[in-house]
């Protein structure tokens, strides 16, 4: 499936504004990030999603509140479009009790029961084989449900990508596979990582319907997964998109970016996802220049608040430090 | 096989344990390489997939790492799947999976996600299967938080610790010793606690501590001993993790002489780890250093000579024993 | 490719005779270990490759002398294809000194430095990635050697397969894959083992040249094999077969064969490559009644003195347990 | 990276040593995730690249299980690799291979088949990367016989042991600590032995055994100690496989009491292994139970409060040593 051809515009009812606030908000956090990370509130590993938003938005956009999300340690993105508060993701980062996984997960470990989001998995592809059991849960219980699972191209050299794509195409389980094929396992290039570089078509050796989409575009990344997830609600098993992005920033913050060209990447500046969404949303004149400014402080705003919060929680205490190794008796 | 109407063996005991589970909870499914149509690789699951069919009775392709972890994301979705590893030796494919993952999750998410999967795999050696399908890994297992590690060795066990692993809402494995299956023992059909040693024999002058196939063993040995007036308490230690910590200590309170016998590699086993609590908790009830006796450290070989010399039999036990008991008698 | 297409017939100097001596010699090498099992000579898990013969003889024929195998538990054929004496595989399986791993392998782990037969390997896939070193070994050293890996259809659901496909293809190293596919893994048929069942269009997804022969017909097998290997010692890369085959007995000793029907057994033992060889060497004016009968002659000589070498053999002894554990330092 | 003229940190000691090997031998070369282009992800093959080419600094795939076995492979066919595995939680996938393979193929060869594989990778806690990134493993990787399980804690051996290691014939495990590739110290390029312990420092009242950055803390906790006239020795166990049980019984036959440090987990750890043979050997040499220090029995937190508190501290060793001198003194 190509998801220019197959679908039209966004669905009825989508509110293509809440996409542009939801990539604003999730690039202003992260850019926050950085700055306390220098000041040493943040620690650990720290993967930025800058350049990329296009992709978690347009898909999470696309999911219901039932839906399920399993993510990797680049998951800022999900968590706060997914609708966990992105001051209980700051506290999660300053090792708060308040926290999305109480201080004990930071980055690249966001859980959150209530939307679903199931990581935050630091193991490469480690969360795949995890998703299609989610969603095979949901067969075998004859719930309408569908699960989500993101990956770097990177993780497609793993065993456990190539597992988990076979189960579940073998089960027809409700499994959605979104690629963020963004050139680069930290610095490896993808034609060092795979021999077979045409990534939607990997999924035809295990027979899954697939497409490849421009993932700076939110308009195209939600076309696609919208598409996707009818047909797997309506029993037509796993599927596969792979989204073409980049990521504008280091790998983590431990890279020196000694294997990428500073040209290319101002290339791909150019088509931040961003602005070129917003000129869209312009020129169909959806959003004027004094909406975006109000988005914009209402965004500042909020992510002041976020810090706030976070900086007001309590470290999760010492005492705590063994509790939730097993579950805690029912009372 | 050659049960008695008020008997079974070890197998139909776990056979039936799973069929009771799947009668009782529509949650419970098994999920395995060759569980279904094959019968089993050890014939445990043999006739389930006629009674509950292929759902429920889950042909898996040959993936340990990705079928536990879709166990592990079933159970998050709230199934309770059993997931059969044919042996513990392939589970190293999906070591991952079992640590990163399943015994990881509940902490990580501060407590939001539960994985109530059970593991069951077979282990040991003794049947001449060489170094890929006969190692002892059930001790290795032990060093990682967030699992619980079963070693049912009777067989009122091996259909009761199931349905106790099915109600746990954390992840468990059951290792299942090969040569074990075909052993008989009363049909019986309760529950078993899946916390706790048990004393399978009274004695004075030493205990045995020990688990799983070992179990037949030592009582064995300690049959032999009895004719030589020497007094062998056996403990069957049933959880690997968590340890009893009271039971060992009762131990040696009580003989004073403390023999370890594990069918695991000494070096880091379980072995060390008992040695290491009694060291800890009951260093002035010792009378003689605790002992271990394990199998060699070498991987496991094909020729039934090589490998009955590698493991622990009632031969060299009986001679530990006695070594123990007259050097420091 | 096609083997068909691209090749004639055996290439000069290629005794076929010698072909159908070897499916023979392991035939009845493999009939006679079933009869030493139930006498209690030969123990563990036992996979007999009867009915595959024409795959392991194929294969072996066009190697040469300095090439390695890396085989599977199933893999009497191919150390007795290699060379390595009748005499010494049997002692292997009684546990004696004499076998080419000193008793402590046995049926599953043949091993042999001078053929290079890196074993008989019991984790299914597990062989592959190190295939992929010895390889590139060869590669990197320079070397015009070929590795051949071996493995059943169902290894290609586990992600060894995966990582090793692609870092062959990746790397361009000489490896020949060559799959078995006897339609089972144990009781699972591929339909349920594999999403993709036209397994040499998998090797397509590493952009790995590939072929799928009649795995009942040694001359095909050779074909495309000699085609594979001729092209890979000029640098070409690796190479992915797939051969059609049966196993006309269970899949070890412990097996009750809940999971065919007798009729399909049936059906696949009329294609028996043996008999259907010596037919075609017959009509090929190759081979004569009196010949064959000569061969069967030889071949049960061959395998009675290798039964007695295994019998007179010295069980490896105990004090030798702990040896080999770690090497021994050199004199 | 303050390092004077005659020093150099930890980083560039590792650096330093895979450099003389590429240059000192052909069939040398380094192998895994972004050793090449991104100058390796704890940079200490940063600058190799250029040397040496793509060849021999060989950038893989993700794919632990598949990178490691080629490394096994390569050794097989005459090369001496060295595979890094970015961090000790991703070696699970390769577990297989480890274990099934590099560890076992000598033995179930008879003895045809040498896998002279060195495979590095960091290891341990103390950076806040949670529960996938900061265990510390290498205590139990030394269960598996076929294995030599090296932990280089000075920089004099994180250059001086992986030249020795590549000249084994036998597979070696090196675990290099993360945090301690910043530490400085002077530069030494000779070979180091990989057998044996090293006292780092002499006492009398009570022995530390420790291993990797836990014999930083040790000798700071020593210093401390000193001051309150408590004269600690400290043992650098630097290889956990094979265990220097002579320094052991040295240790208990002197000083009579034993703490051991470890940043592993507690159960079945290395800390299990060394108190079980210090029963075994030295029962009546000590004067107090074996006592261990080691890291809580949990997935390792984020949380700077929480990790620092899972792990081995200066404060805790002291307190630990305290509480033993007093209460047997
Ligand atoms: C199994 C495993 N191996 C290695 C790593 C270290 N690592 C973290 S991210 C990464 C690159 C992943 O690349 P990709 O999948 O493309 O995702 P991206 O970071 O580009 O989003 C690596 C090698 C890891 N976390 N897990
Ligand atoms: C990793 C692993 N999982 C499971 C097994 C048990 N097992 C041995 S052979 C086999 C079936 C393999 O099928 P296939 O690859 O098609 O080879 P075949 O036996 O048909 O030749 C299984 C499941 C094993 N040896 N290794
Ligand atoms: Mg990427
Ligand atoms: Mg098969």
């Amino acid at each position: 499936m190509n998801a220019g051809k197959n679908a039209g515009g966004p669905a009825a009812g989508v509110n293509r504004l809440d996409w542009l606030r939801e990539m604003l908000r999730i690039r202003r956090f992260e850019e926050k990030c950085v700055e306390l990370y220098s000041g040493g509130s943040i620690r650990g590993f720290l993967h930025l999603y800058i350049g990329e938003e296009a992709v978690a938005v347009g898909t999470v956009a696309c999911l219901g509140p039932e839906d399920a999300i399993v993510g990797t340690y680049r998951e800022h993105g999900y968590a706060l479009a997914r609708g966990v508060p992105s001051g209980v993701v700051m506290a999660e980062m300053f090792g708060k009790r308040e926290g999305c996984a109480r201080g004990r997960g930071g980055s690249m470990h966001l859980f959150d029961a209530r939307t679903r989001l199931y990581g935050g998995n630091a193991i490469v592809a480690g969360g795949l084989p995890m998703a299609v059991g989610l969603a095979l849960a949901d067969q075998m219980q004859n719930r309408a449900r569908v699960t989500c699972c993101v990956f770097g191209e990177g993780a497609m050299a793993e065993g456990d990508f190539h597992e988990a794509m076979n189960l579940a195409a073998l089960w027809k389980v409700p499994l959605l596979f979104v690629c963020e094929n963004n050139l680069y396992a930290m610095g490896t290039p993808v034609a060092l990582e795979l021999a077979g570089t045409d990534l939607a078509k990997q999924a035809g050796a295990y027979q899954m319907p697939a497409a490849s989409v421009d993932g700076m575009d939110v308009d195209a990344v939600a076309v696609a997964v919208r598409a996707a997830v009818e047909a797997m609600r309506s029993g037509a098993g796993p599927f596969f998109i792979e989204c073409r992005t980049y990521r504008f920033r280091a790998h983590s913050m431990f890279d020196a970016e000694l294997y990428r060209e500073k040209a290319e990447v101002a290339l791909w500046k150019k088509r931040d996802p961003i602005p070129a969404f917003r000129e869209r949303l312009q020129s169909e004149g959806l959003l004027t220049e004094s909406s975006w400014g109000e988005m914009e402080a209402q965004v500042a705003e909020e992510i002041r608040e976020a810090v706030k919060f976070a900086e007001a929680g309590t470290p999760e205490p010492v005492s705590e430090l063994t509790r939730f190794v097993y579950s805690e008796p029912c009372p | 096989m050659s049960a008695t109407p008020s008997e079974w063996t070890y197998r139909e005991a776990v056979r039936e344990a799973i069929r009771a589970a799947l009668r009782g909870d529509p949650r419970v499914f098994l999920m395995g390489e060759d569980v279904g149509r094959y019968g089993g690789c050890f014939a445990v699951s043999r006739g389930l997939l006629e009674e509950f069919g292929p759902e429920r009775i889950r042909d898996t392709p040959l993936c340990e790492s990705g079928f536990v972890g879709a166990g592990i994301g079933a159970a998050l979705g709230g199934m309770r799947p059993i997931v059969e590893i044919m042996t513990v030796n392939f589970s190293l494919l999906a070591l991952d999976q079992i640590l990163n993952n399943a015994a990881t999750l509940l902490h990580m998410s501060g407590g939001q996600f539960h994985v109530p999967l059970v593991v069951r795999m077979a282990t040991g050696g003794g049947k001449q299967l060489a170094a890929q399908h006969s190692h002892s890994l059930e001790g290795w297992y032990a060093h990682i938080p967030g699992l619980k590690v079963l070693t049912p060795a009777t067989v009122a066990d091996a259909y009761g610790m199931l349905e106790t692993a099915l109600a746990d809402p954390d992840p468990v494995l059951i290792f299942e010793n090969q040569t074990l299956y075909n052993r008989v023992g009363p049909r019986e059909c309760a529950p078993q606690p899946i916390f706790g040693a048990k004393i399978q024999r009274q004695g004075t002058d030493l205990s045995i501590l020990t688990y799983g196939a070992s179990l037949w063993k030592a009582l064995a040995a300690a049959e032999v001993l009895a004719e030589e007036r020497i007094s062998v308490e056996v403990v069957d230690l049933r959880v690997l993790r968590p340890l009893d910590e009271e039971a060992l200590t009762a131990a040696a309170a009580k003989t004073h002489r403390i023999l370890i016998v594990d069918e695991g590699w000494r070096s880091g086993g379980i072995s060390a780890e008992i040695s290491a609590r009694l060291m800890d908790r009951a260093f002035f009830d010792l009378d003689s250093p605790v002992a271990r006796l394990c199998a060699a450290e070498v991987p496991l070989p094909y020729a039934k000579q090589l490998e009955e010399a590698a493991l622990p039999g009632v031969d060299t036990i009986v001679a530990a024993v006695k070594g123990m008991v007259h050097h420091h008698g």
